[in-house]
């Protein structure tokens, strides 16, 4: 049996077009597949005369799933003749697989009606063949077996390829302003109303001889957020050491005490006044969500702190901590990327740093040309965001109603832009 | 405990506890009222207290307020009440404990109103720690209310199957090869119910009661979608806003968490007056959610009273 | 080497971790580093445990203000810690699952943990509704739209927002609250999510980036920042 | 014990509820139990599941023998995990101040993977995905959307629109792009208040639980 090799082009044609005219990169990659295919039709098994038989299966194909660690074969098939919903003699299908033309081994049985199935338990550097049986209530017609195939690894997901070349294109934006600030163009970056008033929160803390209360969220050093609301830590910290102000860290997670204690002591050693860090600042509590609320609530009505950062991931204790942060009097600055609870924050803080601000933070607090360089970047990606909302919208509802081809081609050339499969 | 001690005058105390603590409220909040006409501030812990009183006294002294169903409620009632009776209607019970609170109410709505339609009802659940659950509530409704209904006749339970979506996958074209036989090893051939059903194209109603997955979803895209048989859901509330796009086309109605659990029983109660007796939690769980709901926004309106009134007077002066 | 070395690790495994997503043969990647990240914090607990353990004793040493809560703090700690380890009073013994039915720390976990868990989580209520007294003011546009959108919202959670506008015809019941509820969470609601989420992403790429070149590194402990 | 548990979860729930009025011993106490408890709880469990599941038996892994007494294939040891150990030991090398700055290296794994990871999972999900979302025809399939479904969708496609320019950073929010980003604040308005209201239904849940416990399971006084 012959094997045609085909050739399949992973992105639509309208997407490339796109992709050429919005971001002049190449990305012309074709994919080679192996594909195994029967081109004879099963012949059942000469039936008894009591023996209901129903038609083989047709068309059996065996193909290696693309763009994986060769860890999948995909068969796929046309159910035979005899699979009605109504009087239909097929109860289902069996499918068998030999390996390095071994035995044949059932690997599952499926429904009526079925037409695909693929085959997860497979190695590389083996060879696998296939066939399937149609299923009566009395008999098993078995169709025309596979040419054997073997998974195949591939080292790019060409799938993902647009994901790539767009995570490369902000990638990119981010570093060029980068760059171009680093070379000294001025760059504008607006008011960011909760980060201008740090300065002020930590001078009223100073006035009022009060302590400085961070909470980083209540998740460990592998969400993103917490590392957000560290590097902001790093420069308010820089600040309070300027000031000379107390600041008190209470954290649910051992690694965000390692991490906050490094983070204080290096802006207190840039401040030049290493002698005045301590390692209490930061205090390990517990790793329970409301145990450590708990805990938090107590510290606030006690040490009374006059301003309060939530800064992190949240879940639903950020109402609590926001409100009892209230009630002692405290300025909050809260900043979370978690939707679900930045109403809370906005109800009950002073200022409230939304989604993206909170990421922003840092950089903008830095006042480094550099960092603000990459908010410059952030834009980018939220320019071609805007632009691909306005195309998209624009061009599916005109090309679905006056069945323009163009316009409908760029419908789907930006769904295939966008898509993550 | 002291068990003994309340219960028997809280009976004929239940109605002045109602009087009072509606008193307490409302006059309590006409007190807040008058003081914030004065600019006075009200301090968080009479607003915590309010809270309480209105979530405890529906609790202890039953206060049920009239629901009325709105119209994506009163769509699922209207179709289980417009079937002929002996229309087979499925009852998907895809939940685990945790979420039981919230959906439980509606499934006992669902069953109790299909079994007095005279519907015959297929019980099964995606959920392997749905399958307790299911066989308790089958239980106290179907055996303890309506005994005499018969199993494999008037309802029949298929169970757990693991597979998810796969499961929907196969029923779609045929139920026997998923559920050869029911939780009891019944064989489906020997059920009177299953005569003439061999798929999922085969019911007149397919209810789905979750909020997790797979889910209300699932059932959508595997059987609603595929097969013309009407679907409704009932869902915890805070899934019910995804749901929403797949009314009134994919999903005929939906009820969405406790509220709308409630809205159907007073529509149930309504037709069934006699159902009054076997509880309805759906309102008696709105009961404290209503009046905490009101607190709320009457301390939003007083407020803004106050506000403005301060407002005013700096102004002035 | 105190601070190339660190800078080197970030970009290192910053990058393979990005590549790794386009990569088949790297899929496993993210598993792996996930085992890595429990495995080391399992072994900064020392250190969390430890400081828990220090502060404590400090506390009860120096006889600090509220020493005796010290004692019932590290007591908890120190049972639930031998009660776990030890398995104490675990039906399977040694063997089995140290959150087996009966064992003495399942049954701590039951009786004492479960009960302050679930109350703590039930201050929420309380709170929700001072922080809508208090914030949901009409103090300018913006507050204005917070308000109304939340208060259609409550409305439409109780029956007097059917009852309210129930004279509206059928054909207008877009206009009933519960129905304008939905759409508000539908519609409006929806839009701002997305915006919001779509920031969150670009925002962590950028955030992620100056980490991963070393743009951003006062978290190493860097004393030029 | 039923008993006995019943008043301790009732003594332990007035305890944390008394903070609502203020701070006093009996909160003190109650958060000094919870605290105590949770962090060993947790040690705990972290310890069982991830040092001992994953770590240790990954390295050493239990020797499996078929019925037949030969070892089960698939049992062989995980030598990478040692690489895991390595840097939670590096870790702990912060407890001797000469080399304590070592530490800082498998911070800094964790600081690329967590960086590497989430820049492109955040990218995919959040990003991608939302857009493709948001491309939807206003008039739905085929005309077939009614008037309300209309709005929403114009509503939605106008509100993703002017959020997105309120998030500009790089421009001053003046002028008609000031407007837009105006408008994009109303909507954001919108979704914080809306979610904010709706929540409070299962707050409020979380409340009728205790209550619940206290008046019935407690007090026995609910029937």
């Amino acid at each position: 049996m012959p094997s045609h090799p085909t050739t399949s082009r992973p992105s639509h044609p309208a997407m490339l077009l796109i992709l050429f005219t919005f971001f002049l990169l190449p990305c012309i990659v074709l994919a080679q597949t192996e594909v195994g295919q029967t081109n004879i039709e099963g012949t059942p098994i000469v039936p008894d005369s009591e023996q209901i038989v129903a038609a083989p299966v047709t068309s059996l194909i065996a193909a290696d799933h693309k763009y994986d660690d060769g860890e999948m074969i995909e068969l796929s098939w046309v159910p035979s003749i005899d699979d009605q919903l109504v009087d239909g003699k097929v109860i289902g299908y069996k499918v068998y697989r030999l390996e390095d033309d071994g035995e044949p081994q059932m690997i599952t049985e499926l429904a009526p009606g079925s037409n695909a199935y693929n085959d997860q338990s497979v190695e590389r550097g083996k060879l696998y063949s296939y066939f399937v049986s149609a299923l009566s209530s009395n008999a098993e017609t078995p169709s025309v077996r596979t040419a054997p195939i073997e998974p195949q690894r591939e080292w790019l997901n060409y799938e993902l390829l647009n994901v790539l070349i767009m995570a490369l294109v902000l990638g990119g934006a981010v570093i060029y302003f980068i760059e171009t600030a680093r070379r000294g163009k001025k760059l504008f970056v607006r008011k960011i109303a909760g980060l201008e008033a740090v300065d002020e929160a930590i001078g009223r803390a100073t006035e009022m001889g009060r302590p400085i209360l961070f909470i980083p969220g209540i998740l460990d050093m592998d969400d993103v957020q917490t590392l957000a609301a560290l590097t902001i830590l790093g420069r308010i910290a820089r600040i309070i050491a300027d000031y000379d102000t107390k600041i008190f860290m209470p954290v649910s997670r051992s690694l965000v005490m390692t991490a906050g204690r490094e983070t204080i002591k290096a802006s207190y050693q840039a401040a030049g006044r290493p002698d005045a860090y301590s390692d209490d600042m930061v205090t390990y509590i517990t790793d329970e969500q409301f145990g450590y609320v708990a805990a938090v609530d107590g510290i606030m009505v006690r040490e009374r702190p006059a301003t309060v950062f939530l800064l992190g991931a949240f879940f639903a204790e950020s109402l609590i901590l926001a409100e009892t942060g209230n009630s002692v009097g405290a300025i909050q600055i809260a900043g979370t990327a978690r939707p679900a609870q930045l109403p809370f924050f906005i109800a009950a803080c002073d200022f409230t740093l939304i989604g993206e601000e909170l990421f922003a933070a840092s950089a903008y607090l830095s006042g480094e040309p550099k960092q603000m360089g990459s908010l410059k970047g952030q834009d980018v990606g939220k320019a071609i965001a805007m632009a691909a909302i306005l195309i998209g919208i624009l061009t599916v509802t005109i090309g679905d109603s006056w069945d323009v081809e163009w316009i409908q081609n760029i419908t789907t050339g930006l769904t295939e832009i966008f898509s993550t499969k | 405990m002291l068990d003994t001690a309340f219960s028997i005058p809280l009976v004929a105390l239940s109605d002045i506890g109602r009087v009072i603590s509606l008193l307490v409220i409302g006059g309590g909040l006409l007190w807040i009222l008058i003081r914030s006409l004065r600019a006075k501030e009200v301090d968080r812990r009479i607003v915590f207290l309010f809270i309480f009183i209105a979530v405890a006294a529906p609790i202890l002294f039953p206060i049920t307020f009239q629901e009325r169903a709105t119209l994506i409620v009163k769509r699922v009632f209207d179709k289980v009440e417009s079937s002929p009776a002996g229309s087979k209607v499925l009852l998907a019970f895809d939940f685990d404990p945790a979420m039981a609170p919230e959906v439980q109410p509606m499934a006992d709505a669902f069953s109790r109103h299909c079994l007095e339609k005279g519907h015959k009802v297929i019980f099964m659940t995606l959920w392997a720690t749905g399958q307790a659950l299911l066989t308790q509530s089958l239980e106290r409704v179907v055996r303890g209310e309506y005994p005499d209904k018969l199993d494999g006749v008037d309802y029949i339970n298929l169970g757990f199957k693991a597979g998810n979506e796969n499961v929907l996958n196969i029923i779609v074209t045929d139920f026997r090869m998923m559920f050869p036989t029911d939780v009891n090893g019944v064989p489906l051939d020997s059920t009177s119910i299953f005569d003439d059903v061999k798929s999922c194209k085969d019911l007149d109603l397919i209810i789905a009661i979750g909020g997790g997955k797979p889910g209300v979803k699932e059932w959508v895209l595997y059987i609603g979608d595929r097969v013309n048989v009407p679907m409704a859901a009932g869902v915890a509330a805070v899934v019910a806003p995804q749901l929403y796009p797949y009314y009134p086309k994919q999903l005929l109605g939906l009820l969405g968490g406790v509220k709308g659990a409630a809205e159907y029983e007073s529509e149930l109660v309504k037709w069934y007056p006699h159902l009054k007796e076997r509880g309805t939690p759906g309102l008696r769980m709105m009961g404290p959610q209503t009046l905490a709901h009101m607190v709320v926004m009457a301390f939003i309106v007083i407020g803004n009273i106050s506000y403005f009134i301060s407002r005013r007077r700096e102004r002035i002066q | 080497m105190k601070r190339q070395v660190p800078l080197i690790i970030t970009f290192l495994i910053g990058m393979i971790m990005i590549f790794s997503f386009f990569i088949p043969p790297l899929e496993g990647l993210e598993q792996t580093c996930s085992l890595f990240f429990d495995v080391i914090a399992v072994f900064a607990f020392f250190l969390g445990g430890g400081n828990l353990m220090r502060i404590h004793i400090n506390k009860l040493r120096r006889r600090k203000k509220d020493w005796g809560f010290s004692i019932v703090t590290l007591g908890g700690f120190i049972i639930m810690l031998a009660a776990g380890l030890l398995k104490i009073g675990n039906p399977g013994g040694i063997a089995a699952s140290p959150t087996t039915e009966g064992a003495l720390l399942q049954e701590i976990f039951t009786y004492v943990f479960l009960p302050l868990q679930s109350t703590m989580y039930a201050l929420l209520a309380f709170f929700v509704a001072s922080a809508s007294y208090r914030a949901f003011r009409a103090k300018n546009r913006e507050a204005t739209i917070l308000l109304i959108a939340a208060f259609v919202i409550l409305l439409g959670r109780t029956p007097f927002g059917m009852m309210l506008t129930a004279w509206i015809p059928e054909s207008f019941s877009v206009l009933q609250v519960p129905n304008m509820a939905i759409w508000i969470m539908n519609s409006p609601n929806l839009a701002g999510q997305r915006a919001i989420m779509i920031g969150i992403g670009l925002g962590v790429i950028s955030m992620s980036l100056r980490l991963i070149l070393g743009i951003e590194r006062t978290y190493l402990g860097d004393e030029s920042a | 014990m039923e008993h006995f548990a019943l008043w301790l979860g009732g003594f332990l729930t007035l305890g944390i509820f008394s903070f609502l009025y203020k701070d006093n011993p009996w909160y003190k106490l109650t958060e000094a139990i919870y605290v105590g408890i949770s962090a060993g709880y947790f040690v705990v469990v972290y310890f069982w599941d991830n040092f001992y599941s994953k770590f240790w038996i990954g390295v050493f892994p239990h020797k499996r023998l078929n019925e037949a007494g030969e070892l089960i294939a698939g049992v062989e040891p995980d030598y990478w995990l040692i690489v895991g150990g390595v840097l939670g030991l590096l870790m702990l090398m912060r407890l001797l101040p000469k080399v304590g700055w070592i530490s800082r290296w498998p911070l800094a794994f964790i600081v690329g993977a967590t960086a590497g990871l989430w820049l492109i999972n955040y990218f995919a999900s959040f990003v991608m995905v939302q857009i493709q979302n948001t491309v939807t025809p206003l008039f739905g399939a085929d005309y077939s959307a009614s008037l309300f479904v209309i709005v929403g969708n114009i509503v939605v496609a106008v509100g993703t629109f002017t959020g997105l320019i309120y998030f500009f950073f790089s421009k001053e929010h003046r002028g008609a792009f000031g407007g837009a980003a105006r408008v994009g604040i109303f909507f954001l308005m919108i979704t914080f208040g809306a979610s904010f209201g709706y929540t409070v239904m299962s707050r409020m849940s979380l409340l009728i639980g205790r209550i619940d416990f206290l008046f019935g399971d407690w007090l026995g006084m609910i029937k």
